[in-house]
């Protein structure tokens, strides 16, 4: 299983050794993990929160997409549910491929569709309240307020 | 009867994981409305839609047994 | 130390554990593993040789240069010598940052400055013969046959 | 004397993983010269040369007590 939701932490290396391969002269890792400030407040803990068998089946997708697009690629997905405090691991992408380029790449691409597509959302906890975070995407804006029909099936 | 999952602030609002309704035959736009009354749910309209566990469009019209979620914008990663 | 050369197998949870810091929400790792084929061509083995004191030098260059480039970059990378087999690894590169793009530049740009400046060799061992690989960079081109005192130092 | 640090085919060719010599005064271009006569070194145009583990130029003097590396194309990674 290389798409996973888990409640428990989650090993690195574990999700690494799912894409070891032969062809592979590269594994590029994202790890990411709970940061303590964010524009200068401060959070004293996060709950992940999954609809699980929709976010397993868009990690799979998005392992899909990541194998037509970039040839010999391995790809393995865990991401956290719970309760996670300030550096605790939220999800962890490993990708595989014969070239270095790729691997980043297409690493980087896992990470942008899971803020897209992925029934998964966090509620930050922070001294003077809580709240459940919306959209965070860094890099794409929605005017429409959500992501287009070529986002979510792309 | 159909399943209606709630996620996020909208489980908060409801204080609910999901509720159950006779949805067949109505579309996804009908049900968000109905339900968005019933439990004074808020910021539905960036809120996207799934049919079994796959993403709908607001004019799908829910079938006997469809499993509805309500999918606020997600956080992930 | 988070600055290495290692005789001994890399151990990438250690590696990645350097670089573990409350500010950062990314950690971005590369592991370069020994494939086996290269243009179609088996590798039985890899022997990998450093000048070990001035490679541990510039490993520390290429995390200072990082540190300069990425605020708040934290860096590890151990670099292997020895004998390797195929889907061993011979190197990890551990970067951590508060937003995930610089981890992602961060550690790419630190795999392009390790094939540019650290002394270390290769030596492929395929069937039928063995050699020393030189230069194998994928992105920059050295006309002059080798870098320029620009990239040494930069 | 100096130390004269040789890697991956210089080690290979020179049978030896270091030379000792007295190159002080001398340029790093005449020492290269001089060893890649003597133990009929290759592509050492391609080579880049390091003084106390730092790059340096063809043109450097060698002080006393210096160590010397030929350095062939890098290929770590």
């Amino acid at each position: 299983m290389n798409f996973e939701i888990s409640k428990e932490p989650i090993n690195t290396q574990a999700v690494i050794d799912k894409v070891v391969q032969r062809e592979a002269g590269a594994i590029t890792t994202f790890i990411g993990t709970v940061r303590e400030l964010t524009h200068g407040k401060k959070t004293l803990f996060l709950v992940y929160e999954a609809y699980e068998p929709m976010a397993v089946k868009k990690l799979e997708q998005i392992g899909n997409e990541i194998k037509d697009k970039w040839a010999g690629a391995e790809v393995a997905i865990t991401h956290r549910v719970g309760k996670l405090d300030i550096t605790d691991i939220a999800v962890v992408i490993a990708v595989s491929t014969p070239h270095r380029n790729d691997a980043y790449e297409a690493n980087r691409y896992a990470i942008e569709r899971i803020k897209e597509i992925v029934p998964i959302w966090k509620k930050e906890h922070w001294e003077d309240g809580e709240e459940w975070i919306g959209n965070q995407l860094e890099t794409v804006a929605y005017p429409s307020g959500k992501p287009e029909e070529s986002d979510l099936n792309e | 009867m159909n399943k209606i999952m709630l996620f996020a602030h909208l489980r908060d609002e409801a204080g609910a994981e999901y509720i159950e309704l006779q949805a067949e035959g109505k579309t996804v736009a009908d049900v968000k409305e109905l339900i968005a009354e019933k439990y004074n749910l808020t910021k539905l309209d960036s809120t996207m839609s799934a049919i079994n566990e796959e993403f709908a469009e607001d004019d799908e019209v829910i079938q006997k047994g469809d499993i509805i979620a309500f999918i606020p914008p997600v956080s992930g990663g």
